[in-house]
């Protein structure tokens, strides 16, 4: 489109004219920008990729750029010690059992109440909205003891869960769908909130239930903002360390691959470069649901919908 | 790594793939299969709650529960004797650098800078890169630190600030930037309370800017996603009537995208009202840089027995301060809803 | 058996919010009954309220006999045409028509039976695999009355279907939707704020106002017959000639000109009617005559308009194109005295 | 009829479902379980679970080790929701002391054969174990460290003749030789995250220690002595005089000092030339020597000698830490495991593993892997004084006042009448709760 775009302006203007000049500037600066700031931004995280392919002698007594400069020293002593360390599979079989569930239960849920907050009609509807809004600004760590309390009262600890046969995770999932559902909800009952009104009465008339509504329009036109509200609560659940410490603890049968990780590092701080070979490590998961999730972000998707 | 945890996790695998999405199915196909069981004039009343109840009832036991239980301690000594305003009187007296001020200050420097920049850049970022063909990757390169655990971020930015004496060889970036290209003395950025521009300390707005490398890409991506729901023709139609990029930014990209624009900045002010992983980790709150969740933790969890009559003080502040956020927010929600 | 009853019907949004006011139509079956009036005048709102998308707050809906208050929208055997079309815009045109069709069950070789049929008489064949953004305006337009014709309903509402389009495939369309009625010999209820549109396409017509119903009938009959004031100023183009007048007898009195009305009406004021087409350059004993100033000349081919003033008035005129005037000149014109309108003017009602 | 066959499908999914996990449910093995929270992790983890395997192999109760530096914020809660673990290892006394206040922790004396840790055992430890002076032990420690050890490069000492000093006295001569030299003597590094400034704590409170003798520090910790009085301050100006005039004796100044991590803090010793020549920390900094360079080996490329006595009356004075076990649940398997931990025997295995010290003294010395950890035992062993951390046994409003306070002063000595007063203000009202 970009490309449509650039081509009719070129042909606007005759080839070396001042106006023509211009353009070809401002297209070449708009590179520049571009790959300016994101070079910029990337600077820690390549200094953080460069420091995990040195050796810790290194790390302290030097600046990362020092490494890219001969003598190469480079080497995957980090990453070699970090994969030999005990309990990565079964740390990252648990994040993926945490992640899954945290993820669907909490948007699945905020995608029924958001339909409701945003098209359907009830009584102190929109104080509800706002309240959960004013939720999302609750400080976790001022839940933790009240809802474990509870929890241990309901029997709801990850021991008594395995022993009646159930996933001991089921804590983990409810408490993050807890945390993640005001944000879950905004994001969404302000998207569903922006679709044509038409689109709901015509499907009425046409006899669609609200079943069908809201799974045969609401959510396929909604993709983009199911798509990023996936990514967001993936990333807070697979990134999450203290709430899982909470609710299911960090003993290796049920710790999520983040507790592995830190306790790599001694508790005096030894091996600290370890983490920035897990930090590496952890990321690909997340990065790859972000890639394969970005092609839902596609342009107009309400096209030819409403507009003439 | 040992995959016969696979086979051990059997029941868990098996309830997280089948169990929880056909809990969620059975739940709504259940619902509305009650609710047409209704008659005709009672479904409009009834069916709003059974689409909402899940979520009301998650959020109220994780959030509403212990916020309220949270206000009624607030009045209250640690042995649960009413003592009225004791605790705030605690946290609001000694202005100020007494009580909680510094934390009340330094978080209105949160809600001011780490909102902006985080806002500003999302849009810029989503603006630029929207007319550029390699889009995807430039996106996915600022979205990374995203993916990066804010343990791990933490380390990075302490990479990004290290200090050596003047002279030594510098082993932190900006260190290293400042003294070979602008030959000026190193600063100790996590500890120089020096002010920026005679208001914002130098360590906070390093702190700041640490945070706000962290969550540029969420600001980005819904922005973006925004920005990618205005019609392209639309955007046509004004470059063909003549209008600059920029006065096509401002007078039809900006306000189409001004609902999501409230919903982002709305998010991040509450994320700056509750910014904490990044403050606690760097410097706990020493230098001035201390915030409310940061100071409402210590006294919760690093303060033995714990002072739950004067974190909860603290932590009803911070909830008050949200409370002119919703009121623009109901004021936009209304607007929505009498346009449509 | 599809006719249309509004009985006493009336749509309140709050205590003193009433949108539609008494509301008393009753449409024929097979009519193409149009619903006119400037935006906001509840027109729309009348139509939703048929369509079970809005709740009737006072008096009944009927369509044929069934009372249709409480039936679900699904249920009342209607279709209808939006403004914006209301496409799916993830769905295929196929889809997009079919969907209805699948609402109600019906076997999948049917369905395809009836979209294949729909887009034959809409010219959509060769479209059916396309996505609606992929289409012109025109071709969603048509998408969204197949969509209404697949279900051959009892009735089809169609709110303003043609405000998006072009003048020319307005023109055009205004012939299709004509010849579609005549073709499924359905009750059409065409909402439109163009008095166009109006005139040209329906069988009768009703013309709201601030949610009353001001006069309802065939489009001549609104023309020559104009209710009230208001009907009269909003049918026809150029608009009516409206001046006050004091009447006494069977004469009318504007600060211009003098006119025998036709019958005899109390004296009092009131505000004449008069149509540009009655004040022409021919005079006869059919007519009065007045002065006009000329201020603007409009020669449009076929016609001639005339804008002036006579004495502290605007008149329109519409006289021989071949009539030479000039800006400033002052011309004597004739006026029919047939064709007069007079208002009452506190109530606006007309009197002749 | 489409969504009652999904209807359909659902059911016999969720009746799937629970089939599964009602025959999936584990069992735990006959002999039971202790869940253990500590906040060892890394190689520590590693040499925790080589101590607990004897235990585990023959008993057959099964570990479930939970390893957490949140363990302030997990312990709280946990306790506080009525879930602890059966057995909890912390770093300092401090959290433990608190549950053990509020009756969360089961004394131990019926658990633990009380004769032999009174004779293998040094009563400081017992003294501690007792923090609600009824008789009642609440806490045992396994392993411990020394702290006052002057780290410095023996190659660095020996390059430039420098001896290792006997005496105060002798160290602030030394500190001036190395000073005219024309290096900063000291590495000092006061930053650590959310405790940031307790490096320079210990500084204090050794100083304290040996400088005014053992029952001041002990009414200092208990705040019967105020941070005004002329011995404290007299501590921290003796600090001042390590630290020098604008912090001069020390690499950086005060700018490097709040700005390095505490685990970075003896690398300038190491540099080439040398940055500095001395660093005070605890035994346990060793490890941190050994992940920077693997090959360097103790007693060569590094080594230590204990701070020198101030006050010859109090010498042989010794600030200490260590390891504090309590019991939450008086479990048949917890029970068991803390009795194995107080044995000499499960203690030298961590020992032979190097990086900490036993305070059992049937712990032979030839169980340290090296010289080096073998003289700190030595030491230990040997104290005459020896004390607990002060700042771990102060209430937690005055124990972060405190690092805060040496930030301040690090960064400015001239204020310290006025930080010492707003200790003092801090101490009037954190005693009282």
């Amino acid at each position: 489109m970009s490309v449509a775009t650039a081509t009719r302006q070129e042909s606007l203007a005759v080839p070396f004219s001042p106006r023509w000049l211009a353009e070809r500037l401002s297209g070449a600066v708009l590179h520049v920008v571009v790959i300016g700031l994101t070079v910029a931004w990337m600077v820690p995280a390549i200094g953080l990729l460069i420091t995990s392919l040195r050796l810790p002698s290194d790390i302290a007594n030097s600046g990362w750029w020092t490494a890219l400069s001969p003598p190469f020293k480079f080497t995957v002593d980090n990453y070699s010690q970090m994969l030999q360390a005990s309990n990565l599979g079964q740390g990252f079989f648990n994040s993926f059992m945490i992640s899954i569930p945290a993820v669907i239960i909490p948007v699945t849920i905020a995608a029924f109440a958001a339909y409701a907050f945003s098209w359907m009609k009830f009584p102190g509807r929109d104080w509800i909205f706002l309240a959960l809004v004013g939720l999302l600004a609750v400080p976790l760590q001022l839940t933790f003891i009240p809802v474990t309390t509870v929890f241990v009262k309901l029997g709801f600890t990850p021991d008594h869960l395995t022993a009646i046969g159930l996933p001991p995770f089921i804590p983990l999932w409810l408490a993050h769908a807890g945390y993640g559902l005001p944000f879950s909800i905004y994001l969404l009952a302000n998207f569903f909130r922006a679709l044509p009104s038409d689109l709901f009465e015509s499907a009425e008339i046409d006899g669609a239930g609200m079943l069908t509504v809201f799974f045969r329009i609401v959510v396929p036109l909604s993709v983009p903002a199911i798509a990023s509200l996936v990514i967001f609560q993936f990333l807070w659940v697979w990134n999450d360390l203290l709430v899982a410490l909470i609710y299911v603890g960090g003993t290796p049968n049920v710790a999520p691959v983040t507790v592995s990780l830190v306790n790599l590092v001694g508790s005096y701080g030894q091996n600290y470069q370890l983490l920035t070979a897990a930090a590496f490590f952890s990321m690909i998961v997340p990065l790859v649901v972000f890639l394969s999730l970005q092609r839902y972000f596609v342009r107009g998707i309400l096209a030819g919908s409403v507009k003439g | 790594m040992d995959w016969s945890v696979l086979l051990t996790d059997l029941p868990t695998l098996v309830a997280v793939v089948i169990g929880v999405p056909a809990v969620l199915a059975a739940y709504i196909v259940g619902g509305e299969y009650l609710v047409r069981r209704l008659p005709d004039k009672n479904r409009p009343a009834v069916r709003p709650w059974i689409w909402v109840a899940p979520a009301l009832l998650l959020v109220a036991g994780f959030l509403v529960l212990p916020a309220a239980g949270t206000i009624v301690q607030s009045f209250q000594d640690n042995r649960g004797n009413f003592v009225a305003f004791t605790n705030f009187g605690n946290q609001l007296g000694g202005f100020p650098t007494g009580g909680a001020w510094i934390a009340i200050r330094d978080n209105l420097f949160w809600l001011i800078f780490y909102t902006l920049f985080v806002l500003a850049f999302g849009l810029l970022l989503a603006v630029l890169f929207d007319r550029v063909p390699y889009e995807k990757i430039v996106k996915s390169l600022i979205f990374l630190p995203m993916a990066i655990s804010s343990v791990a971020t933490v380390i990075i930015w302490k990479f990004m600030y290290a200090y050596q004496p003047p002279g030594q060889p510098q082993t932190g970036t900006l260190n290293f930037l400042l003294s070979t290209v602008f030959h000026q003395d190193p600063r100790t950025w996590i500890q120089d309370t020096t002010p920026i521009l005679g208001l914002l300390p130098l360590n906070n707005l390093a702190i700041i800017a640490a945070a706000v490398w962290g969550i540029v890409g969420f600001s980005m991506v819904i922005l973006s996603a925004a920005l990618k729901g205005i019609p392209g023709d639309l955007l046509e139609a004004a470059r063909v009537d003549g209008a600059g990029e920029i006065t096509i930014f401002r007078r039809v990209i900006f306000p189409l995208m001004m609902p999501t624009v409230v919903v982002v900045g709305t998010t991040l002010v509450i994320f700056a009202l509750k910014a904490f992983d990044t403050v606690y980790a760097m410097t706990n709150g020493n230098y001035d840089t201390d915030v409310l969740a940061n100071r409402m933790y210590k006294l919760l969890y690093q303060h033995f027995p714990s002072d739950y009559a004067n974190a909860s003080a603290v932590a009803v502040i911070l909830l008050a301060t949200v409370i002119p956020v919703l009121i623009f927010n109901l004021r936009q929600f209304r607007a929505v809803e009498a346009r449509r | 058996m599809a006719s249309v009853t509004y009985d006493h019907v009336v749509k309140r949004y709050t205590a003193d919010v009433t949108v539609v006011k008494d509301f008393n139509v009753e449409i024929k079956d097979k009519e193409f009954m149009v619903l006119v009036g400037p935006s906001g005048c509840g027109k729309s709102t009348a139509l939703r309220m048929l369509a079970g998308l809005e709740a009737i707050t006072e008096g009944q809906i009927r369509i044929g006999d069934r009372v249709v208050n409480n039936v679900a929208a699904k249920d009342r055997d209607i279709a209808m045409v939006f403004q914006s079309y209301a496409l799916y815009p993830h769905m295929s045109v196929y889809d997009n028509m079919a969907f209805p069709l699948q609402m109600q069950r019906m076997p999948k070789s049917d369905i395809d039976k009836r979209v294949k049929n729909a887009s034959r008489i809409l010219g959509l064949d060769n479209f059916l695999k396309r996505k609606p953004r992929a289409l012109s305006g025109g071709q969603r337009q048509r998408v969204a009355l197949g969509r209404a014709i697949v279900r051959s309903p009892k009735v089809f509402l169609l709110d303003e279907p043609l405000s998006n389009l072009d003048a020319k495939l307005r023109g055009q369309t205004r012939i299709e939707l004509q010849k579609l009625h005549r073709d499924l010999e359905t009750t059409f209820i065409y909402v439109t704020h163009d008095q166009v549109e109006a005139m040209t396409m329906g069988d009768r017509i009703a013309i709201m106002n601030a949610g009353i119903l001001q006069q309802v009938g065939t489009p001549g009959d609104i023309y020559d017959h104009p209710a009230n004031l208001f009907v009269a100023g909003f049918i026809g183009s150029p608009t009516m000639n409206f001046v006050p007048v004091t009447t006494s007898d069977s004469t009318a009195k504007a600060s211009g000109f003098e006119v025998k009305l036709p019958k005899s009406v109390p004296a009092g004021k009131g505000t004449l009617g008069f149509r540009p087409e009655s004040v022409t350059d021919r005079i006869s004993d059919q007519t009065g005559t007045l002065d006009m100033k000329v201020d603007v000349v409009e020669r449009l081919g076929s016609d001639q308009f005339l804008y002036g003033q006579v004495g502290s008035d605007s008149v329109t005129a519409r006289v021989d194109p071949k009539m030479k005037v000039e800006p400033g000149d002052t011309v004597h014109l004739g006026l029919d005295t047939r064709t007069l309108h007079l208002f009452d003017s506190q109530t606006e009602q007309a009197l002749i | 009829m489409r969504s009652s066959s999904l209807i359909r499908a659902l059911v016999v999914t969720m009746a799937a479902v629970f089939a599964t996990v009602a025959c999936g449910g584990g069992g735990t093995a006959n002999a039971g379980s202790v869940k253990v929270m500590a906040t060892w992790t890394g190689v520590e983890q590693a040499s925790f679970m080589a101590v607990m395997k004897p235990f585990t192999d023959s008993t057959g109760i099964t570990l479930q080790y939970e390893a957490s530096r949140d363990q302030d914020a997990l312990l709280t809660t946990r306790v506080a929701a009525g879930n602890p673990p059966d057995l909890a290892a912390a770093p300092s006394p401090t959290l433990l002391t608190n549950f053990a206040k509020t009756g969360k922790v089961k004394a131990l004396n019926n658990v633990v054969d009380m004769t032999a840790l009174q004779s293998e055992v040094s009563k400081t430890w017992i003294d501690l174990g007792e923090p609600t002076g009824d008789g009642k032990l609440y806490q045992v420690f396994s392993w411990v460290a020394l702290k006052g050890l002057i780290w410095y490069d023996p190659k660095n000492f020996q390059a430039k003749g420098y001896n290792v000093p006997n005496s105060w006295d002798s160290l602030l001569q030394l500190q001036q030789t190395i000073k005219s030299g024309g290096t900063t003597p000291w590495c000092i590094a006061l930053e650590s995250g959310a405790a940031s400034g307790w490096p320079g704590s210990d500084w204090v409170k050794e100083i304290v220690l040996s400088q005014s003798g053992p029952s001041v520090y002990d009414n200092w910790w208990q705040g019967k002595q105020k941070w005004t009085s002329p011995e404290i301050k007299l501590a921290w100006q003796t600090w001042g005089q390590i630290l020098g005039a604008n912090d001069a004796n020390v690499y950086g100044g005060s700018k490097t000092m709040v700005s390095t991590n505490f685990a970075d803090g003896g690398t300038p010793l190491f540099q080439n030339p040398p940055k500095c020549y001395m660093h005070n920390q605890a035994s346990f900094i060793t490890a941190n020597f050994q992940s920077a360079d693997p090959q360097a080996v103790a007693g060569t490329d590094y080594n230590f000698f204990p701070l020198p006595d101030i006050t010859s009356q109090f010498a042989g004075a010794h600030v200490v830490s260590g390891d504090a076990w309590s019991m939450f649940n008086d479990t048949p398997q917890a029970e068991k495991m803390i009795k194995y931990l107080t044995t000499a025997d499960a203690q030298a295995i961590w020992v032979k593993r190097g990086g900490k010290i036993s305070p059992d003294n049937k712990v032979p010395l030839e169980d340290y892997p090296d010289a080096l950890s073998k003289s700190t035992a030595q030491i230990l062993v040997q104290t005459k004084i020896g004390k607990y951390d002060a700042g771990d046994l102060m209430p937690t409003d005055m124990k972060n006042a405190y690092w805060g306070a040496v930030l301040k002063f690090a960064q400015n000595q001239g204020q310290l009448n006025s930080i010492l007063a707003s200790l003092d203000a801090v101490q009037a009202k954190a005693y009282t709760s």
